[in-house]
């Protein structure tokens, strides 16, 4: 069985990502950037990838990384979640880092481990980890042409990593021939983009199945820990929404005394608490190459996506109107709650690979 | 976003007028379209005259627009119109007015009062809105703090009101003051119509999480109301405002619908027309609320056969309950459904809609929108107590709030 | 659109049935019955059957029957339900008479009408109306041999309605060849048998698709009406939970004034308002011969039998430890619901058969 | 079926063995096995040595069973015991004893009383059971009603309690009774060991709705106790009340589960071995309550490790709570599943059951045993109320019945 807990040096570093999060990028601050229209923090994330070297956690320390791995990545997503942070850190730190990872490309995770570069996997966003599906680039030689929907934290990355009939190919995001449009997104802190290649000019990271073990292993990494990343946004909506109604007066009691309200909070700790073992089980298996893994992240991603949503369903409500308004950041938080549950695919999706991995047929 | 108080007692009745039967009224509104043309009248011309002819809402009193006839005729009476050509009084978009103003005004206010403000109200000349919820007084609605201090024949009003639909349009707001705070809280409340033109009214946009402003706040320094815009006693804002409260939770209740009307329906023309996004887990999900969308229309058809039928049920809380948690889980369910389609967005920009267009928009718009069902016009945690209290008959919570001076309690 | 409202007429019948059911079988007498092996009460039977003519109320009145329809049966169903009555009302009263009415058998209708006989149709409980599934019993000229698992209200039936390959028959269930063999069922209060034929003499009602169609009229009017006998259970959980919460003190006060029991019994009241307005429209749908019949049943039996269960278990747990005791009648409304929601079909099953009328495939 | 009060101010600990690890466990259980042939032995014979050895629960006292070591070590005792074949003291059917009396015992019982019961206690010679709850104090157990008054040197106690495991088998019983009823309920009650073979004691079981009757009403009727087997101080019956049911929620939360443990992999056999079954809709819950059940599982296990590294969590009133909703869940999807077998049962004679067998019987008792889940040992409404108050730090309800005498209390 995964170590479940957080160890010592998890918190730690659980404590260095909040108290630099909290003074750099307050929910209010996202929201903020949210309305000025590109959420994306460039300064904070120099700071966590590069100042901090987060973004290298899972880096192998041969090529400058922590070596540390997915089990301290998901803390900070946690602190991330918990901070609607809008940074590339699954994206890049860990969708491309695995991909990455399974190819063994020293200079791009070199890069990664640096801070100097930022990657994404030119996936839709709603990829599900599962049986590759037809690629919609195809490569003349190293020239790569077509488009991909939806795809995240790829709008300010410097380095795309394009899966193709031929293989898993890098193109740098600048090169003539890559354009990458914007989509209004429900997330607001998580930017989408199309991708559309006109024979953008890259080079071959891996062919055949090792491409498609890459791609997979990325997929499974994301899905995997976007789980971490979900916990965080619960835990902040539980916590945000118990410190409103116990200072929410009503009825000349603190809302927050009401029975009704009292057992739904209960209940949706209980949630929180199981989501958390969840998703350290799921970082915990990545960790370590753990057999179990495919379940775990299955399990994760049924589990944890609609725990986050339900926590921030309840921060809206139990806000009353406040919850309901623009101003107070509840909103971000049941944003981008919905847009994980689609994110590496649904719950239902999640279920029905479990059906096929724990023997339960349909 | 407020609490529904218990029902008001019965006002008697104003006079019944003589028996009208579907045919009388026919005739009658046959005998009007014979002298005002609606082709030929401007529309406000055309509905001042069918105020005056008592065709406005037949089962008011003569004098007041109606003919002191039947709730019951009133469909006779619009369809009639309608199948005229004539123009209506855009009935949604003077919601308020008709659903709540007109109501309290007619059970509350002076004949002078009455006379004033119902035939603007109802030919949509003047548009209402309803200034009651605050911002330290949603649920716990008879707690609100805006202050009015009489000075002369005036009243001099101070405070801060919110979640008011319309205000950027009203012209006249139905405003529910503290006038007495030593007293508790239920009873130093006066009800006033407040001119929103009047110095010291200031309306701003309240934004949703939708991106759009549908509401406002709306900021009263020092706003002067006469006297005789008082609606009913000094100290009886309370009682008034259930009259109000009482119309609003009746015009949610809502119409008719047919089989997947609402939000169900949206999602079931999805599936259909979508098979590729069909899975067996979404499918019994999908059909699960199928279920229940159908089960709710029925029992809301059933309340209305029992309304029309005089024997009105408690169902119309349990309605809007049903409605809130039907709507928030269908199109939950919508944006799985559509998977990555339901990443995007259609428009965050700032928008003044008047009327909510569930359908119209995407299924993100939805999403978001549903939250509000289940906190606008009185949360479900309310309609919960409402439901537990007067239907159940269940024993009250302790209070600490009802005995106890308005200024002292703890907020 | 079916008149959902109950009439003037309705509601007198409702008030006779119910205080007769008070004063002739409170749930404690149905506990004792129940423990003593035996639950049906002939002696019940007879006063609702023979003295009331309640057996008769969807005979046509020139059988002797009441005329009235399966609106005003529904309506004694709910008391029953309410009661938790032993009587073989729902097979006799409605599906055998459902059964003979379609193939319009003078005779035995105006036994059932008289109170003189009592049918069954020769079917499993948990038969759901649909398309006709392989008979089990064979026909040899007159002289019928197989079994029928798990029948409901068979035990003390004097004639059974068999299904054939052949058509069907009616079987005196006192001929020699016919065995019945009680089962211990988890409801206690509505018998089940193993009906076992060898070369039994009946005679045929009908053959072909005629027998297809009254068997279908019968499971069809079974599963429609069972809705109502659930609306009673549920109301009955109901109103006996609230009247237990308003007198049981703990902590110095009512149970009933803790909010957190407040919602869940006002959602309960919620749902089972929905449940009247949906057996309503069932009853209606049947009593007019209404095309939206298949809509309406299946809805009713995905809807209400849901809700008696919820009803039966939110009675057992708000009663606290009294409640789990066998002495406190609320478990024979837990058993009656949780049998009846397989009875004529699961939810599921009825959901099922909805996808199908309502176009939503899978 | 009682409400579970904070957690006890931690007792100081019994002095201190010298170090001991688990070599060296293994090392004593060896020697004492070669003085003490478990073959040879007779069980009760055996088991009374072991425990006057220290190798009953090691990190007991000296003399009282234990060697003060520490509480890890034991499973490599047990382990060491059982490879040899011995006989152990079958701890599912003394449970009550080991789990509840003996930790009350040890951290408030007199010396004399420690010596006197623990060592029949753990060889399972005398079984305990427990008298707190009563038919007017489920959830609110501080409310209790049975009296003990004091008289020479004993007290006279007379009461009913209900929900009594074991009490047909048990010579003792922990007994919570109130000694002063002008107290405010907690301050009034007081804690004894009670000997159930006393005049005055009857024993009736307690039949639930599965059929069986598990549990037995206690009836105590002028019954005498002996001053000596008063467990604490006059008055301090919550405190010491408190430690009892500290216990009983640690020995809920369980052992480790594999995966599918539970009723979950009943539910998931039927589904594997019975095709025929199988609809999209069913598939589709099970995959549900699959995904429920691990996460229960795995957050049972987190728990465990916090609690073998020292760190309690507060998530085992949590899972007490998860666990009975799977359960009726579980089991009542079961039903459904199975479908026309689902409507027979297996038997409903009367019987007296030691330990619940969910798995060996039919879907129907599970689904009717689970019921209980929710009830026995802290409601869950209860629970919902302690994680709310103690682990969120919500506030309070009003209260009404802590500060006024028992006696004056509403009920």
């Amino acid at each position: 069985m995964t170590d479940l807990r957080y160890g010592e040096l998890e918190q730690e570093l659980r404590g260095t990502v909040r108290e630099m999060l909290s003074a750099q990028s307050p929910p209010e601050q996202v929201l903020a950037r949210c309305e000025g229209g590109d959420p994306y923090d460039p300064k904070l994330w120099r700071t966590l990838a590069a100042e901090m070297g987060l973004a290298g956690l899972a880096v192998p320390e041969r090529y400058g990384g922590g070596g540390a791995g997915w089990r301290e990545a998901a803390v900070v997503l946690e602190e991330l979640g918990r901070a609607v942070a809008p940074v590339p850190y699954l994206g890049s730190a860990v969708v491309a880092t695995a991909v990455l990872r399974a190819v063994d490309d020293r200079a791009l995770l070199t890069d990664l481990a640096a801070g100097a570069a930022t990657a994404a996997l030119a996936a839709p966003f709603a990829t599900a980890p599962g049986p590759p599906t037809d690629p919609t680039v195809r490569a003349a030689g190293d020239n790569l042409t077509g488009t991909v929907r939806g795809v995240a934290d790829a709008l300010h990355a410097d380095v795309l990593l394009v899966p193709t009939g031929d293989g898993l190919f890098a193109v740098p995001a600048d090169t003539p021939g890559v354009g990458r449009h914007p989509l209004v997104t429900l997330d607001l802190t998580r930017p989408l983009c199309d991708l559309s290649l006109a024979a953008a000019p890259g080079w071959r990271l891996a062919a055949g199945p090792e491409s498609a073990r890459a791609v997979a292993a990325g997929l499974t990494a994301g899905a995997a820990l976007l789980a971490s990343e979900q916990l965080g946004v619960a835990e902040w909506c539980l916590d945000t929404t118990v410190e409103y109604v116990r200072t929410r007066y009503q009825f000349a009691r603190p809302v927050g005394s009401f029975q009704a309200l009292k057992h739904r909070l209960a209940d949706l700790w209980v949630e929180i608490a199981q989501a958390r073992a969840v998703a350290r089980h799921a970082a915990g298996c990545l960790a370590t190459g753990d057999p179990d893994t495919p379940v775990a992240t299955a399990l994760a991603q049924a589990f944890c996506a609609p725990v986050a949503v339900h926590a921030a369903e309840e921060c809206v409500q139990l806000h009353g109107g406040i919850g309901f308004t623009w101003e107070h950041p509840a909103h971000l938080y049941l944003k981008r709650a919905k847009s994980g549950a689609i994110g590496f695919g649904t719950a239902d999706r999640h279920r029905a690979t479990l059906a096929t991995l724990v023997d339960l047929p349909g | 976003m407020v609490a529904i108080p218990p029902p008001p007692p019965p006002r008697p009745a104003d006079r019944p007028g003589p028996p009208i039967d579907p045919a009388r009224v026919r005739q009658l509104v046959e005998q009007f379209l014979a002298g005002h043309d609606p082709a030929a009248l401007a529309p406000r011309e055309f509905l001042r005259a069918r105020f005056d002819a008592g065709l406005a809402w037949v089962h008011y009193p003569v004098g007041l627009g109606g003919l002191a006839a039947s709730r019951a005729l009133q469909p006779v009476v619009d369809a009639s119109f309608a199948a005229a050509g004539a123009p209506d009084n855009e009935p949604r978009r003077i919601g308020i007015g008709l659903g709540m103003a007109a109501p309290t005004i007619r059970a509350h206010g002076t004949d002078e009062q009455r006379r004033r403000f119902l035939r603007p109200l109802w030919t949509g000349e003047e548009i209402w809105c309803q200034l009651f919820s605050e911002p330290g007084a949603g649920s716990d609605l008879a707690a609100l703090a805006t202050r009015a201090v009489p000075d002369g024949d005036d009243w001099v009003v101070t405070g801060q009101k919110v979640w008011t639909s319309i205000a950027h349009q009203a012209r006249w707001g139905l405003l529910l003051a503290r006038t007495d705070p030593d007293l508790p809280k239920h009873q130093g409340l006066t009800y006033f119509i407040c001119d929103l033109t009047a110095p010291g009214v200031e309306v701003r946009p309240l934004r949703q999480l939708t991106g759009e402003a549908e509401f406002n706040e709306v900021f009263l320094t020092g706003v002067r109301i006469p006297d005789r815009h008082r609606l009913g006693a000094v100290g009886q804002g309370w009682q008034v405002a259930r009259t109000t409260l009482m119309n609003e939770r009746v015009a949610i209740g809502g119409g008719a619908q047919p089989r997947e009307g609402g939000l169900i329906g949206v999602l079931a023309q999805t599936w259909r027309e979508r098979p590729e996004l069909r899975t067996t887990g979404l499918h019994d999900a999908v059909l699960r609320l199928w279920v229940r969308a159908e089960a709710a229309r029925l029992t809301a058809e059933r309340l209305r056969q029992q309304l029309a039928a005089g024997e009105p049920g408690p169902e119309g809380s349990a309605a809007k309950l049903t409605f809130a948690q039907l709507n928030q889980e269908i199109s939950s369910l919508e944006l799985e459904l559509v998977g990555a389609d339901g990443l995007q967005y259609d428009d965050w920009r700032l928008r003044r809609p008047v009327l909510v267009d569930f359908a119209g928009r995407t299924p993100g718009y939805r999403y978001l929108r549903a939250k509000g069902n289940s906190i606008e016009g009185g949360t479900s945690e309310i309609l919960r107590n409402i439901i537990a209290d007067r239907v159940l008959g269940l024993p009250s919570e302790p209070r600490v709030d009802t005995d106890r001076p308005w200024k002292d309690l703890p907020r």
